[in-house]
């Protein structure tokens, strides 16, 4: 087990430092200029060059690539271009709010999701499983934004049930938490709803065929026993497998909702830095986001061992 | 056969009465009409028959396991002890289960929930079943196993199915079954996946606990050898229908209808018939000190150990042993898909063991290979055509020329050349299978190595095969490496047999001797181990009955 | 915001059934502060960068008044008026004393010297282009206490007391000695002024939030405060700026109560915001901005004044205004350079903008000019609505004259990137940009740096070069007589419209929207948080 | 012999298993759907009253009437014409990454699968790909680059890549194990003849399949770039973009964003749907196991 995850986390290594590699080619081959973009419009020519010798642009390309590479290494991720605060806490700053929406809308995910995914797998073919299939199809069709458009208009700005914009933690009470984050934690789990009810019902069906759960009928037990005891404990490898590599669509889902409802978390920070040139913000960003979807994957595969005995003896 | 419900005796457990399934969706096409049976306590009923004969159908219409969205019962009853659970509710047929029936699978593999311990599984009956307190239930969960002879039960009861053999699984699948101790015992094909002296301890463990319990026993199976030793009753189906049915005596020794004539007939026969004269002192393949070791997760795996023998051009040499032998290794050795660790291949009279790549791939005609399941070895999306003339193309041959002779070859095997412009799903396993014999012609081969090429067939189609591979082998001269896990297709196809055990040869020999005076004790048991030893005679019987057409 | 939070929940609470909203607003957290009044306010674009004396982007500046000073503020008659200091000038006109105030402290609770003063004027003096142009004729500044400075000129220049007093684009903020000497290309390490807010660095979140506190030390002038001149009196806590990359997220907030005030409203919505409930809609900045269209003067086909020409000439400025703003309450057209109703407003040249027959000539012009029929590459910026139409509008009008027109849409960063680059268009390079000035940034030829024809780094984008305008606009800083400036800046106009250094394309309002129990927002050429008063 | 009996001549191969009365009516509909879009897309010019792109100051934010169907947008343009033309960037932008990840994806996820040498390198590559949010990496490269549809297509591509190359490789390794492709070792096929008529072949349903999913991807992508504000230029219609100006006026008039997001929807659960239907058609095992 200890020699697995050892394995495990040594060949992630190599993928870090390509995505180290990636996200400093990204920001640094492409034209934009950060010094332009901190000297604002109307600023001179001297302004500029003079921002930009400060910022140490005009050092060779390797050059900037091993400083940003060995700070990196030490835990530092240099100083924001822009509003000259270290990248380290202004993404600190922004990761509440995302990590609290995330887990609120993952947890309405697995709370939809999965019971909606086991019961179409149950009833397969029959108009359930057809609903559930033609919801989730819909829930993939539609744009993030459009849903959260959508939300707004009916819940918030008609109906009053919930705010329109904002963010609580859930530290100020749990019932302006639930009022204010609600309607984005729906918008941006919609479309996980749809993969993991799929991925749920397929994973589900194709457990249903296997011999043990005609083993399990056999001997007797009630449909709730072999559909959770069983069946649901099998299927779980597939489906937690998507929730890791939907992480990726997650992140793109959150840079629209924090949008839509003003959430100051990290995807807002993601198009800030973008659009403000912030280098270092941006590398940091890629960075640490394509190492936390390695660390989700890695415990993914962790938690996978730990479930099948058959992993976890060999 | 009579088809009027009767109540059943007192002593019945199971009455079958008229049962009648249809497929459940589209147009209903009968998938059993009008099965009747009764299985009386402490009796075993055998149903036999091939794929497709509906015998399992009927064993999971009992059962209550039907698919409900296929599968629909359409007629007639089955009383369980007066019963009839075809009307039970739901939640009887449920109580049913495990109390008063039980069923054991083929696959035992398959058949356990691999993400918990065998114990839990078992208790799973009793906590469902039973008000017993945790502490009974363990007791008794040990109790049921220990029944089954698994050796230190309260340390197999916390271990995963992957961390059992075979075996030993199909033993957990019994202890579960029988721990509520039901009248019925239901097992389908319980021993077909299962090496030749497992499926002997299996057998004989369910008859014991048959005999203690006084069960009454279904039991499936498409293997005349297992109804002769087990059986007191058989009922033989084909195509959904019962076409003979009495006592075990009765049926195998004055079958009176054509089919079972036929299936008796299709048996091979243990006793290899006169060996043939040496016709050629030439060899076509001579393998000296083969050796193979694997290195899964870095630990050596030796699979082949100093192997040798010599295979002459128009010999049949036979390699058999129980499954993880090493003698698919052998095979995939010769065929160089793997390259052996060590040892020489000569193959008529050059030895090809270092070969480059290029002139690997100029050796590769003269040795030609037929895999074990027809269904996978011939490329799906490709024709029949292409698929036959791929080698002879790859050796620059002109294709019109290839097509010609794939007609011809097609032909040899008993297929008309029209199928040359089909795809591989538009023929039965059978069929495909010859058409993977004629595509080994194609680049007329020194040898052909069969790799369990007949396996995966139905005890009649499988007679067809050896007896095209016997007339090939004499028509052309081909050498023939023949691989297989079964001593009795052995001894009707081999000159000569080496036996393996754990990847080394343990007895070389013609195939006469290895199976008349077996030298080492592996072979012996092997020999010993053989379901239906007495079905010889009643199988050279009805030898011309294989050849009758469906 | 706890305060804020009770009150939206209760508007909401009210839509549904009162026996639930009883039992659950008494699960609500008790105020914690409910006698700090704090104004929450949406402003226009985000504040990333902190140096007022570095960026001129319009957020940082009403940031640079919120935390800083200016020895001189300017009054709503665009006239300087002593704020940090008193002044006092010789007759020469050349030598200027400063006196500062009594008791100015920065915010680190150390006295504001004469000698920080000077600092902070020599920085300005190196970032601002029109700072620059009067460092040019200035001979010494000198501390002469710590109160006191002077300022001696070696020639006559008309503005200093205009330009230490100028709200835009960068005003001469004051900073204690050790910020002002940051070496230059670099950003002020910390924000230690001595305006009448306090900014809470601990609370700064680039890109969501800004927050300011009372500066309980401030001593406010006894004035009344006129824009940026007169007594600052804080009457709130706390300020707090709440970024809202999307504006009708900011409009439901306001609705709802979240926020109490936004900058700058999207034209098009200013009547459905007014229609929401204790919402009111109005004009903080009476001097508006202009829509200012530029050429690339250093590449072809626009560095030949007649395709310049036929290019201003397919133009209506109307149309262009409207095109973003729609509501003519909101707008107005004029030929001034300065902004219409600015004291140098005239309409000298307005030939070139208005009149029929226009397009003909452009045609005219045109076919007889240099132009070759390459495409004109025209950046469009997608971010800022009130200047993000004109583009478009402008390919259109141009390609009916005979132009060939591709239109580029970038972010607005982009654009700022783009703008600033001076390399052929096949390389990235551009033909024609659309921005927006305050009025206060062109108010007069001198501050102006849209006409400065330079060709300078010191130049706006575009780069124009035209020797006469230049030596006008020197005649116009030496000149301190009001009539002369008064017709020097028609010339300037004339020769600006004449010569197409760029595109004023008509002007527009800034409309803010407040809940009504925000009072008494002050006017201003920036928006300004003193003055206001907020009720319950 | 005995089991000479052949079975009667069916229908085979792909063509002929493309007759209609095997498709279920939702995927008919969802067909039509995807049709009458690519001939507006086709035929916009002869759809659309008005120019897509002339701006009318003077008419701006008009409702729905019969001179403009859909009403007009904020620059007095057209938006019914705009949501016609919209069609062809957006269509564009689907068979673009489409294609890309095609042309890119199958040769690396070929090699990766064949080359067992260069394997480990080109999966480590490409898992660090995958790692990085394709929107983080489309945002970025479009803003930094410049956007344009070319741009467009490749930032939404490129995150793609890695997927396509995965299931090419898995397919791959798959059916090398395949007892045909030993078969076909044996008979002295080279490897690449093997690759040509086994391994490649093995590959076409599931990638057609995924192929759809990047199709319908894509143009969800862009419309949230477009959204962000970093899409394709203002002048050009798209569906993102539409939406993208009209989110200011949502409280004007909801219907700015409505009408082009329900085409856009349309369009993707036809997408999705013909999709799933490539999936239970060519990929039988899969359809057995019921997804």
């Amino acid at each position: 087990m200890y020699g697995f995850i050892f394995r495990r986390l040594l060949s992630a290594l190599p993928v870090v430092f390509i995505i180290a590699v990636i996200a400093f080619l990204l920001v640094h081959l492409a034209p934009g200029d950060p010094a332009v973009a901190i000297a604002g419009d109307g600023a001179s020519d001297d302004q500029i060059a003079a921002i930009r010798r400060s910022l140490g642009l005009d050092q060779p390309l390797p050059v900037q690539f091993v400083t940003w590479l060995t700070s990196l290494v030490q835990g530092d991720f240099g100083t924001s271009m822009i509003s000259r605060i270290p990248v380290s806490q202004l993404i600190l700053q922004r990761t509440e709010p995302t990590v609290v929406l995330a887990l609120y809308a993952m947890t309405i995910t697995l709370l939809v999701a999965v019971p909606v995914g086991v019961l179409a797998a149950w009833k397969s073919g029959e108009w359930v499983d057809r609903l559930v299939l033609a919801m989730s199809v819909i829930g993939f069709s539609m744009p993030v934004f459009v849903i959260g458009y959508l939300l707004i208009g009916a819940f918030g700005t008609n109906l009053r049930w919930f705010a329109v914009q904002g963010y609580k933690s859930p530290g100020d009470g749990l019932i302006p938490f639930l009022y204010t984050m609600t309607l984005p934690a729906i918008t941006l789990s919609t479309t996980y709803i749809a993969l993991i009810a799929r991925m749920t019902r397929a994973s589900m069906i194709e457990i249903l065929g296997e011999d043990f759960i005609r083993t399990a009928r056999a001997k007797g037990l009630q449909e709730r026993q072999v559909l959770f005891g069983h069946a649901l404990r099998n299927a779980a490898v597939p489906i937690i497998t998507v929730i890791g590599s939907g992480f990726a669509m997650m992140i793109s889902g959150v840079v629209i909702t924090e949008s839509v409802f003003n959430i100051p978390g990290i995807g807002r920070l993601v198009v800030d830095a973008v659009l403000g040139r912030d280098y270092p913000l941006i590398q940091a960003l890629i960075v640490l986001t394509g190492v936390l979807y390695v660390a989700i994957n890695l415990l993914i595969d962790i938690a996978y061992a730990i479930t099948d005995p058959r992993i976890r003896y060999s | 056969m009579s088809a009027d419900i009767v109540s059943a005796a007192a002593s019945t457990v199971l009455s079958v009465r008229d049962l009648s399934v249809t497929t459940a969706s589209g147009a209903a096409v009968p998938i059993l009409q009008g099965v009747s049976f009764d299985i009386r306590a402490g009796q075993t009923l055998c149903i036999v028959g091939e794929s497709g004969s509906g015998k399992s159908v009927t064993s999971l219409a009992t059962m209550g396991l039907l698919p409900k969205a296929e599968l629909s019962v359409t007629g007639g009853a089955i009383f369980l002890d007066d019963e009839n659970v075809l009307d039970a509710s739901p939640a009887r047929l449920r109580r049913l289960r495990a109390s008063r029936m039980s069923m054991i699978f083929q696959e035992p593999m398959t058949a356990l929930n691999p993400l918990m311990t065998v114990g839990r599984q078992v208790e799973e009956v009793l906590c469902y079943h039973t008000d017993l307190q945790a502490g009974e239930r363990r007791a008794r969960v040990i109790a049921a196993l220990s029944e089954v002879h698994l050796p230190n039960p309260e340390d197999m009861a916390l271990r995963y199915p992957h961390q059992l053999s075979g075996g030993q699984r199909q033993r957990v699948m019994i202890a579960m079954a029988l721990a509520l101790n039901p009248r019925l015992l239901i097992a389908d094909e319980p021993t077909t996946a299962l090496d030749v002296s497992t499926q002997r301890q299996i057998l004989s463990l369910i008859k014991e606990l048959q005999r203690k319990h006084e069960t009454a026993v279904l039991f499936i199976t498409h293997d005349m050898g297992v109804v002769t030793d087990i059986a007191d009753n058989v009922v033989v189906m084909r195509k959904g229908r019962v076409v003979e049915h009495g006592p075990v005596a009765n049926v195998i020794q004055a079958p009176t209808e054509r089919y079972t004539r036929k299936l008796l007939g299709s048996i091979p026969s243990l006793v290899p018939p006169m060996p043939r004269e040496i016709v050629s002192e030439r060899l076509a393949l001579e393998v000296a000190g083969l050796e193979k070791t694997f290195f899964p997760g870095g630990n050596p795996v030796r699979a082949v150990q100093d192997v040798s023998f010599k295979l002459g051009t128009g010999r049949i040499l036979g390699i058999v042993g129980e499954s993880g032998s090493g003698k698919s290794t052998v095979a995939r050795c010769v065929m160089l898909l793997e390259r052996p660790t060590a040892g020489s291949l000569v193959v008529a009279g050059s030895d090809v063991a270092g070969l480059s790549r290029e002139a690997l791939r100029m050796h590769r005609r003269r040795i030609q290979m037929v895999f074990q399941d027809p269904n996978r070895s011939l490329n799906p999306r490709r024709k029949i055509a292409q698929t036959m003339i791929e080698g002879p193309l790859n050796y620059g041959a002109p294709k019109a020329e290839s097509l010609r002779k794939a007609a011809e070859l097609l032909e040899l095997v008993g297929l008309p050349a029209e199928a040359l412009s089909r795809y591989p799903h538009q023929f039965s396993g059978g069929q495909r299978q010859r058409i993977a014999i004629a595509r080994a012609l194609m680049l007329d081969p020194e040898v052909i190595v069969a790799d369990e090429a007949v396996s995966a067939l139905d005890v009649s189609v499988q007679a067809q095969v050896i007896r095209l591979l016997k007339d090939i082998r004499e028509r052309l001269g081909v050498a023939l490496l023949f691989i297989t896990h079964d001593l009795r297709v052995a001894a009707q196809i081999c000159d000569d047999i080496i036996v393996m055990q754990r990847g080394v040869v343990v007895e070389s020999n013609t195939c006469r001797a290895v199976l008349t005076q077996p030298a080492h004790t592996y072979t012996r048991d092997l020999i010993e181990a053989a379901p239906g030893r007495d079905l010889d005679q009643v199988s050279r019987r009805w030898e011309s009955y294989v050849h009758d057409i469906d | 915001m706890p305060t804020n939070f009770s009150r939206r929940w209760l508007t909401g609470a009210s839509a549904i059934a009162m026996g639930v909203s009883v039992a659950l607003a008494g699960l609500m957290p008790a105020s914690a502060q409910a006698d700090t009044t704090t104004l929450t306010a949406v402003m226009n674009g985000n504040l990333r960068s902190l140096d007022p004396t570095v960026s001129t982007a319009q957020i940082v500046r009403t940031h640079g008044f919120m935390v800083y000073d200016t020895l001189l503020g300017m009054d709503e008659h665009y006239q300087p008026q002593p704020q940090m200091a008193e002044y006092d000038v010789s007759e020469d006109g050349l030598v200027y004393t400063f006196t500062l105030r009594d008791g100015l402290l920065w915010h680190d609770g150390t006295p504001v010297t004469a000698d920080d003063c000077v600092a902070s004027l020599e920085r300005w003096g190196r970032y601002d282009s029109t700072g620059g142009m009067m460092m040019g004729v200035v001979d010494s500044i000198e501390a002469i206490s710590d109160t006191q400075f002077v300022l001696t000129l070696s020639e006559p220049f008309g503005h200093v007391l205009q330009l230490i007093a100028k709200p835009s684009p960068i005003p001469p903020f004051m900073m204690p000695r050790h910020l002002a000497e940051t070496p230059d290309g670099e950003q002020i390490p910390e924000q230690i002024g001595s305006g009448p807010f306090r900014f809470v660095a601990e609370e700064f979140r680039p890109g969501d939030r800004v927050v300011y506190v009372r500066n309980d030390d401030y001593l406010p002038r006894d004035e009344p405060s006129s824009w940026t001149a007169g007594g600052k009196v804080v009457h709130v806590d706390r300020v707090v700026w709440q970024s809202m990359p999307d504006l009708q997220t900011a409009i439901n907030a306001l609705g709802s109560g979240d926020i109490d005030f936004i900058e700058q409203l999207p034209h098009d919505l200013a009547q459905v915001t007014a229609a929401l409930p204790n919402v009111e809609v109005g004009i903080v900045r009476p001097v508006g901005m202009q829509i200012t269209g530029r050429m690339n003067h250093t590449l072809a086909p626009f560095d030949d004044v007649e395709v310049r020409q036929a290019a201003l000439l397919a133009l209506d400025p109307e149309e262009m205004i409207q095109a973003s703003i729609g509501n003519p309450d909101y707008y107005s057209v004029c030929a001034s350079i300065y902004g219409c109703g600015t004291p140098l407003a005239s309409d000298a040249g307005s030939e070139w903008l208005f009149g029929d027959g226009r397009r003909d000539r452009a045609r005219e012009l045109l076919a007889a000019s240099s132009y070759d029929g390459t495409p004109l590459i025209l950046l469009q910026q997608t971010e800022l609505p009130a200047f993000s139409p004109q583009p478009l509008l402008a390919a259109q009008r141009l390609r009916e004259v005979g132009f060939n027109v591709e239109v580029q849409s970038v972010d607005w960063q982009t654009q700022l990137n783009r703008q600033n680059s001076r390399v052929p268009v096949s390389e990235g390079g551009w033909n024609m940009i659309f921005s927006a000035w305050g009025i206060t940034g062109i108010w007069d030829p001198l501050i102006s740096t849209v006409i400065n024809a330079s060709g300078t780094g010191r130049a706006w984008a575009g780069w124009p070069v035209d020797e006469e305008l230049e030596a006008l606009r020197r005649e116009f800083a030496s000149t301190t007589d009001p009539d002369a400036q008064q017709s020097i800046a028609r010339a300037v106009q004339e020769r600006v419209l004449e010569q197409v250094i760029y595109l004023p394309m008509g002007e527009y309002d800034i409309v803010s929207a407040w809940r009504d129990s925000v009072q008494n927002m002050p006017a201003g050429p920036l928006t300004l948080f003193w003055s206001v008063s907020m009720s319950d | 012999m005995a089991d000479l009996s052949f079975p009667p001549k069916r229908p085979s191969g792909f063509m002929s298993s493309l007759g209609l009365h095997r498709f279920h009516w939702l995927t008919l509909a969802a067909c039509a759907t995807m049709l009458i879009i690519v001939l507006m897309a086709l035929a916009a010019p002869l759809i659309a009253p008005h120019s897509p792109i002339l701006m009318n100051p003077g008419q701006r934010l008009q409702p729905m009437s019969a001179e403009h169907l859909l009403g007009t947008d904020a620059l007095g343009r057209d938006l019914f014409s705009r949501i016609v033309y919209g069609a062809r960037v957006s269509l564009m932008v689907g068979a673009g990454a489409a294609l890309g990840a095609l042309i890119f994806g199958l040769p690396i996820g070929l090699i990766s699968g064949y080359f067992r040498m260069l394997d480990p390198f080109i999966m480590r590559v490409m898992d660090g790909m995958m790692a990085i949010p394709g929107i983080l990496f489309a945002v970025a490269l479009i803003a930094l680059v410049e956007p344009s549809v070319p741009t467009v297509i490749i930032a939404i591509t490129i995150p793609e890549i890695p997927l396509v190359v995965r299931l090419v490789r898995a397919r791959l390794l798959s059916a090398r194990e395949e007892p045909f492709v030993e078969a076909a070792v044996t008979m002295g096929g080279t490897p690449f003849s093997i690759l040509v008529r086994h391994l490649l072949p093995a590959t076409v349903a599931p990638l057609t399949i995924q192929l759809t999913y990047v199709f319908a991807a894509a143009i969800l992508i862009e419309s949230a770039l477009s959204f962000l504000g970093i899409g394709i230029g203002a002048e050009t219609p798209t569906w993102g973009n539409i939406m993208a100006s009209g989110r200011l006026y949502f409280a004007i008039n909801p219907w700015m964003i409505l009408w082009p997001a329900l085409v856009l929807t349309l369009c993707l659960l036809s997408i999705n749907i013909i999709g799933d239907a490539l999936r239970d058609l060519l990929d039988p095992q899969h359809k057995k196991r019921g997804a």
